[in-house]
């Protein structure tokens, strides 16, 4: 980044810390550039109180993670699905939040271009949360596939000054952005506001603040879900994985079926959060049975139990001993359980 | 080919470029050959003195996990890395060594390829920043899980500017050591 | 029209009196910025102002700019992302003590260093005021506080000092009495480029002052009179009359090339 | 010298400021009430009040400058 | 505290920010005192990372939370139970903790004794989570009542140095505690590490020790776990409530019986992680509907969810507008939904 | 019986080599260290090492004391807390570059302005050394990292003027080349009470070094060796000639109570 | 007091000492007469400019929602702390005003003491340092929430040592005057 | 002068520390081995290797002193 950027005009910054380095994207974001930063481990617990900043504020920003394993320093470099959980819930205070999960390097970079286009057309951070495996692998991309036609600009204002509120309640849940010196001074504040971005202690304001944060989200389903089937159709039974072990998977239900004759899907959330419940809900119905196997004690686990489990029989498979999943070991573990 | 998935690892030791090496495999297979490849390595303060490893999976298919578990291929170049890996190789793996630093095998593996890949390339190019460029081309010809025109592509966009031909020398002496011993 | 300079950028759709206690010295202070910006004759869509958390830090919200009330401690590095997006306008970082160099020191000592444009305004009241007195790093050893009941035993940070030692290229200290001074050192820091710290001892009757019996205004002011002296008169002062007494004055005044405008270099010279 | 003195009670906080620093003892604080009364007479239009007052609450106007 | 820990010979320090804080009572922990540290809203945000240095040494210490509303600076002073699931997921890397919300200011006393004697018979740091409703609020403490002469000591190592394995796996989970300065010269790291205390990266050792660490939690429930039962007994309706809407609920529950005639009672987690599945999946049986109301979106709601979708109906009712829920909407609502 | 005073503070229940790299001066670093604690004849259960994360940060795991590898940049607030636990241990924080004065700048300000009685060990490679080298704070301008792959922009912090502004008693530098000095001055600094300072300049060959040409471990020995001048010789040096030259010695050496002995005394007047 | 549980704000504005004042009064329900009391009070910066307001539930039984949503009782001592808080009173509630600072109130409230608070105390005590104090006497003799002695009892816990007289007094003088306008 | 060099040939990272600033030039790096082979002729037991290795792979012991 700090190499390629300059090159094409865009700014890089080393802060002196991860809350830095997070404050900094806002301030940038405000300031009407796209912006991003990374992180793996403990640097996603320092930026959790600017993320929630980001959500309240609604600023548009990136923070990608490349889990390691362990709480604390933990396993540096090792593989880990240990922060699915805190993407959803890291910060202080209900909020909404999107997080992405791509499986493999090209999709990284497609769903990069997709997170930057979400977290811009509804003013929120989104993690792009990503494995060891896949953070340190290299893998082709065919660039060329890739629309660089697509852009995507936010919503600025489209009414003079005095009329603009930064925070008004439109239909679309998502107020319109106004970058800094754009000739509409307004006011940001990490303190709840009303829609004239000034702070309030109302309920009624508090109430319709906080109720359109999460609606935006929740009328948006359809746009920001994503998720993928894989040999779905005709199964029996279903695997829920995201990220490298929706690999394994994928490896081991050939097995399963090519070897086995077991009739075994997959079904991947590239959305984790929100969580694809209601395709959850309707793959679920003829399954016999969801094997879930993490990276980590369980935590896609609780979302498939919430919305699953009195459909059908849910069985986690867990490893955090820092090695990633391997497909016999799936297979073994599946074929014991059917 | 014949093969759908082909696992290899590049080991040594730190500074014998075994990184450079797995990136060059992989994109002879994925750009140059047009076919799919992944690789991967191991980061963090242990690989800086301990053995270092560089792993490439190639595939004419999808390739679903990213991780290797059977080796097809494995490639020593220090004794300390044969210790550590060879375990991971299938037995009828193919197994290639520096023979000037690396012992005793498991005589289980029936395929192996002795090549003393330092003092070749002290003695022919009078330097060991090209063993890694060797194993490569022995790689290639041992295995034929890229092609050579490929192969001398890959090397060709990764090395530095001026060290092409030399480089391209390299990796040829590789193939023909492998040739000489098939 | 407005009445005067500083009601020409209070911002209209607030309502006034603001929350600052009565006789508190934070109002004094952000008259005097409003009169330095005027003076400096910026185009208010230029300027933002940008805060931490604190009672000094709801300062954004009256005044008539673009403008972030950001995280406690963290306003610089917001400040610092928003310049590099906006080279071009003012931004202008107001603080209190607690905010610039307690949580946020850091964030202080790393945007001196690399000598980010922001303009720096420390509203120092030696104290938390917001959360209700407790010491902050400035509070002077001996004084009271809700968390230094028996005087604190803490040796306390001189704020120029600090931004002295870390790279600012202006660096000037007044009080909410000298009122005069304090926007001619905040109007200069806004004509210079490159990282400056306006540092604005303030009065605080509510808690500082409470704490400390200077719980009137008038008092905190008198108190400022009688023992801020101007530089040139402290420096020839012997060290046995210092005690007790502070100085005040411009006492950096430097030229460096600033971060942002070496990154632009930067990209001038590598663009594709 | 002609001037106008200008006070908004509402936005005042009676903190005394203005009447403690005038130095010609033109202010002076209505204890009951709380809040300043200003003497035309004795004040010279130093501005002194209004740079001081925290709440924005004094304009001295100086009548020849306009 | 820093006028009454003096006058005890305790330590008091305020130090530079929250990370600071967390980072210097595991410290203090270390050389062998009882330490704690307390915060509102951001700053529980910021001491995550430490947190998860705590979990993952082992360090027993108490954080108290006073939650407020909103994310990010949100609503200070204003009541929220918005920080339960942050209080579960907060730190990154999967980890087990406890949290204890009680509902009454002398039931702060005990749990906060309860909460520091698990914490260091677990050695894990303990939450205590409480609402600002009771954070800011005096009420009757029986002094008398408290067992004075009840003390814990932690667990000290009961070997000589040389056979002292800082992280031993033994039969309670727990290995004992040496305090610096004893004798016992070991070493204490946030990476994963094996039972000597060094790090490892070893698979076997990797999961020995992550297993334990979940496990000591896991094989100890009856005594962690606390919740108290109101007049549930003949209930066919369940309420599902902590921290002060619990109080709330009481009333409701009063209200209700007495002048509507509807049987209802009340389950209340006074240890809300780990969660109290099994207590929740016993009481839910007999039940008709289960309401959750909580001052925030919905957090508790999901592993009562998640436990007893498949009983029977799970109702939440979810207040965020900055104020306490009222009994009266309780009974309202209740009303409306029976 | 050991062999030598390095090798008697060897935790023998680790292996050695160390995980350093080949030739890497944080070991020299360590052995110094190991020999002015023996030196000043401590017992070795009332010695505590302390680090954050990093390749100094290491340290603590090859040394026979009561250790604590911490979180990053968090050390000495760590360390803080277990000082006031156990007023009586010598506590030693180990730290590097960015560790100390990057992340953790704030700490160590705040640990300095306190005067904890912590006795600080800098290991100053100019570079983030265990990520494969991004820029640090220390790294000099112009200097390439992988995060200033065009040269650093941002101009240095000097450590020990960071640590004499911010009130530290004892304040040295020496490097892992003038290994003598450096022993003498962590020797001087754990005979004192109060918040101490050696920064000890250690060449990185793997990373700074490979970046900034001077990879061999003896080329950067060289290095320090001709451009590290005494102190007394810098005073006495031309500004024109200091250009790429750096200061060595001690810089600060004065007495002033510290916090916790403050703290005791608080205790003493109003226990009950 | 034949009531289960009792609600009482008092209001009036920052320094006028409301909130030690509802600490006395729970102190004296809670400590001296041994039933059940909560205090709450209202923070945050806004606290220290606008009004400024206390809570006492006080209760011979359990008391279950801290929170008062149907005053029993309100004290007001400036004009804005009425407007503010006068909807939350019952109507048969019973409202102490300081009748020198609030002026209009509802009419549909019956049980109103009007007393000059600000101007007795100037008067009697020469500072109205002890208003906080007499009203609640007058509450105390209003309500009978609390027994008398209980209320001397919880002043003399809390005011600084020295005024414990003259607090006393004032507590007395608030009973009085209440007792007059019964 | 007697004395005692002890080396521990796999502490030894073969970096060349010692050699390079042996005041007596009494070590020399073996190529091929990488590791350092000493005179005990021309060593004045300074010590120095010792303390410069960053590996503490040499041992310097002066006889008379024992
Ligand atoms: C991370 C975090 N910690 C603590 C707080 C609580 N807090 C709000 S303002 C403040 C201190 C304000 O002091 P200062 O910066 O000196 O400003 P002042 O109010 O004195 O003007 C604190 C500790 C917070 N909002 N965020
Ligand atoms: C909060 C956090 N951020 C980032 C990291 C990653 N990290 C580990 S060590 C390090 C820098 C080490 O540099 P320095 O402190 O100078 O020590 P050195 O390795 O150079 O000795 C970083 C950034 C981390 N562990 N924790
Ligand atoms: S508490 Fe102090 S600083 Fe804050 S508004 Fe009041 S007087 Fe001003
Ligand atoms: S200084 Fe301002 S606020 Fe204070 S009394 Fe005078 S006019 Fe009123
Ligand atoms: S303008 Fe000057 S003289 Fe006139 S009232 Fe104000 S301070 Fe006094
Ligand atoms: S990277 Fe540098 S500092 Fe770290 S061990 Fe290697 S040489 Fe030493
Ligand atoms: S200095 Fe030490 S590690 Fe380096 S070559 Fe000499 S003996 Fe070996
Ligand atoms: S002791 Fe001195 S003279 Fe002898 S080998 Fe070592 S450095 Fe050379
Ligand atoms: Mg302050
Ligand atoms: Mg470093």
């Amino acid at each position: 980044m700090s190499v390629e950027l300059p090159k094409l005009g865009g700014k890089f910054i080393q802060m002196e810390d991860e809350i830095g380095s997070m404050a900094s994207i806002i301030g940038a974001s405000i300031g009407g550039l796209k912006s991003m930063t990374a992180t793996s481990g403990p640097g996603i617990s320092l930026m959790q109180e600017n993320i929630g900043y980001a959500v309240i504020t609604e600023t548009p920003c990136l923070i990608v993670n490349v889990q390691r394993g362990g709480p604390s320093t933990g396993l540096p470099t090792m593989p880990s699905q240990g922060d699915i959980l805190q993407a959803r819930w890291g910060t202080h205070g209900d909020h909404p939040i999107i997080t992405i999960y791509p499986h493999t390097v090209p999709e990284i970079f497609e769903e990069t271009i997709r997170s930057v286009e979400l977290s811009e057309k509804y003013r929120i951070p989104v993690i792009l949360l990503l494995d060891e495996v896949i953070g340190h692998m290299r893998e082709k991309i065919d660039i060329e596939k890739v629309d660089k036609n697509k852009s995507f600009k936010r919503k600025t204002p489209d009414v003079p000054n005095e009329w603009f509120f930064p925070y008004e309640r439109n239909s679309s849940g998502v107020p319109a952005f106004a970058d800094f010196g754009e000739g509409y001074r307004y006011h940001i504040t990490g303190l709840v506001h009303d829609v004239d971005g000034f702070p309030t202690s109302k309920p009624d304001q508090i109430d319709a603040f906080m109720k359109r944060m999460f609606r935006k989200i929740d009328d948006n389903l359809d746009d920001i879900l994503d998720w993928e089937e894989y040999e779905l159709e005709d199964s029996e039974y279903m695997i829920l994985a995201a990220g490298c072990v929706a690999r394994s998977a994928k490896q081991a239900i050939r097995t399963l079926r090519d070897e086995h004759g077991i009739k075994i899907g997959l079904l991947r959330p590239k959305t984790i959060w929100p969580f694809i419940s209601s395709v959850l809900i309707d793959k679920a119905q003829d399954k016999k049975k969801i094997f879930v196997p993490e990276m980590n004690m369980g935590q896609l686990l609780l979302p498939t139990q919430r919305f699953a489990s009195s459909i059908c029989d849910i069985l986690p498979f867990n490893k955090i001993n820092g090695e990633a999943i391997y497909p016999h070991e799936l297979v073994s573990f599946i074929r014991r359980n059917i | 080919m014949g093969k759908k998935r082909y696992e290899i690892r590049l080991s040594g030791s730190g500074g014998q470029g075994m990184i450079l090496g797995g990136v060059i495999l992989a994109e002879a297979a994925a750009i140059h050959d047009g076919i799919n490849a992944t690789q991967t390595q191991s980061y963090g303060p242990e690989a800086r003195v301990g053995a270092s490893k560089s792993e490439v999976i190639i595939s004419d298919g999808e390739i679903l996990f990213p991780k290797t578990s059977d080796l097809d291929v494995l490639l020593c170049l220090t004794q300390k890395a044969a210790q550590e890996y060879i375990d991971d190789l299938k037995e009828d793996g193919i197994l290639i060594i520096d023979s000037y630093y690396v012992g005793n095998v498991p005589s289980k593996y029936k395929n192996i390829y002795k090549i003393p890949f330092s003092q070749i390339a002290n003695k022919e190019f009078n330097t060991t920043l090209v063993v890694n460029i060797i194993a490569l081309g022995a790689i290639c010809a041992a295995t034929g899980c890229v092609s050579e025109k490929a192969l001398f592509e890959a090397v060709k966009a990764r090395v530095p500017k001026g060290t092409q031909e030399i480089n391209e020398k390299a990796a040829r002496l590789g193939i023909k050591l492998v040739k000489e011993q098939k | 029209m407005e009445k005067n300079v500083v009601h020409k950028y209070l911002r209209k759709n607030k309502k006034f009196p603001h929350i600052w206690c009565p006789g508190c010295g934070h109002g004094v202070i952000m008259s005097s910025m409003l009169r330095a910006i005027d003076k400096q004759g910026l185009d208010r869509d230029d300027v933002a102002v940008v805060s931490g958390i604190g009672c000094s830090s709801r300062t954004p919200t009256y005044v008539d700019f673009n403008t972030i009330h950001t995280t406690h401690g963290r306003a610089l590095a917001f400040a610092t992302g928003l310049k590099l997006a906006k080279p071009d306008m003012t931004v202008i970082v107001v603080m209190g003590d607690g905010d610039a160099v307690g949580i946020g020191g850091n964030h202080f000592i790393h945007a001196a260093r690399r000598n980010m444009d922001l303009k720096v305004i420390v509203y120092n009241n030696n104290i938390y005021g917001m959360t209700g007195g407790q010491a902050s790093p400035t509070t002077p050893s001996g004084k009271k506080a809700t968390t230094a009941r028996y005087g604190n035993i803490e040796r306390s940070f001189d704020i120029c000092e600090l931004a002295k030692a870390t790279g600012a290229v202006y660096v000037a200290r007044s009080t909410s009495y000298h009122v005069q001074a304090l926007e001619k050192y905040i109007h200069r820091s806004l004509s210079k480029k490159g990282f400056t710290v306006v540092e604005a001892m303030t009065h605080c009757p509510t808690t500082y002052g409470r704490l400390n019996k200077i719980k009137e205004p008038v008092a905190g002011m008198i108190y400022q009179k009688d023992h801020f002296i101007m530089k040139a008169a402290w420096d020839k002062l012997p060290e046995e009359k210092r005690e007790g007494k502070f100085p005040m004055g411009e006492f950096v005044d430097i030229e460096k090339t600033d971060f942002v405008s070496k990154y632009l270099r930067l990209i001038e010279a590598n663009k594709e | 010298m002609d001037k106008k003195i200008e006070f908004y009670e509402s936005w005042c906080k009676g903190c005394g400021i203005c009447a403690a620093f005038c130095p010609k003892g033109a202010i002076t604080m209505d204890k009951m009430a709380g809040k300043p009364v200003f003497d035309e007479e004795k004040c010279i239009a130093c501005g002194l009040c209004e740079l001081r007052c925290p709440d924005y609450a004094v304009i001295i106007k100086k009548k020849d400058k306009e």
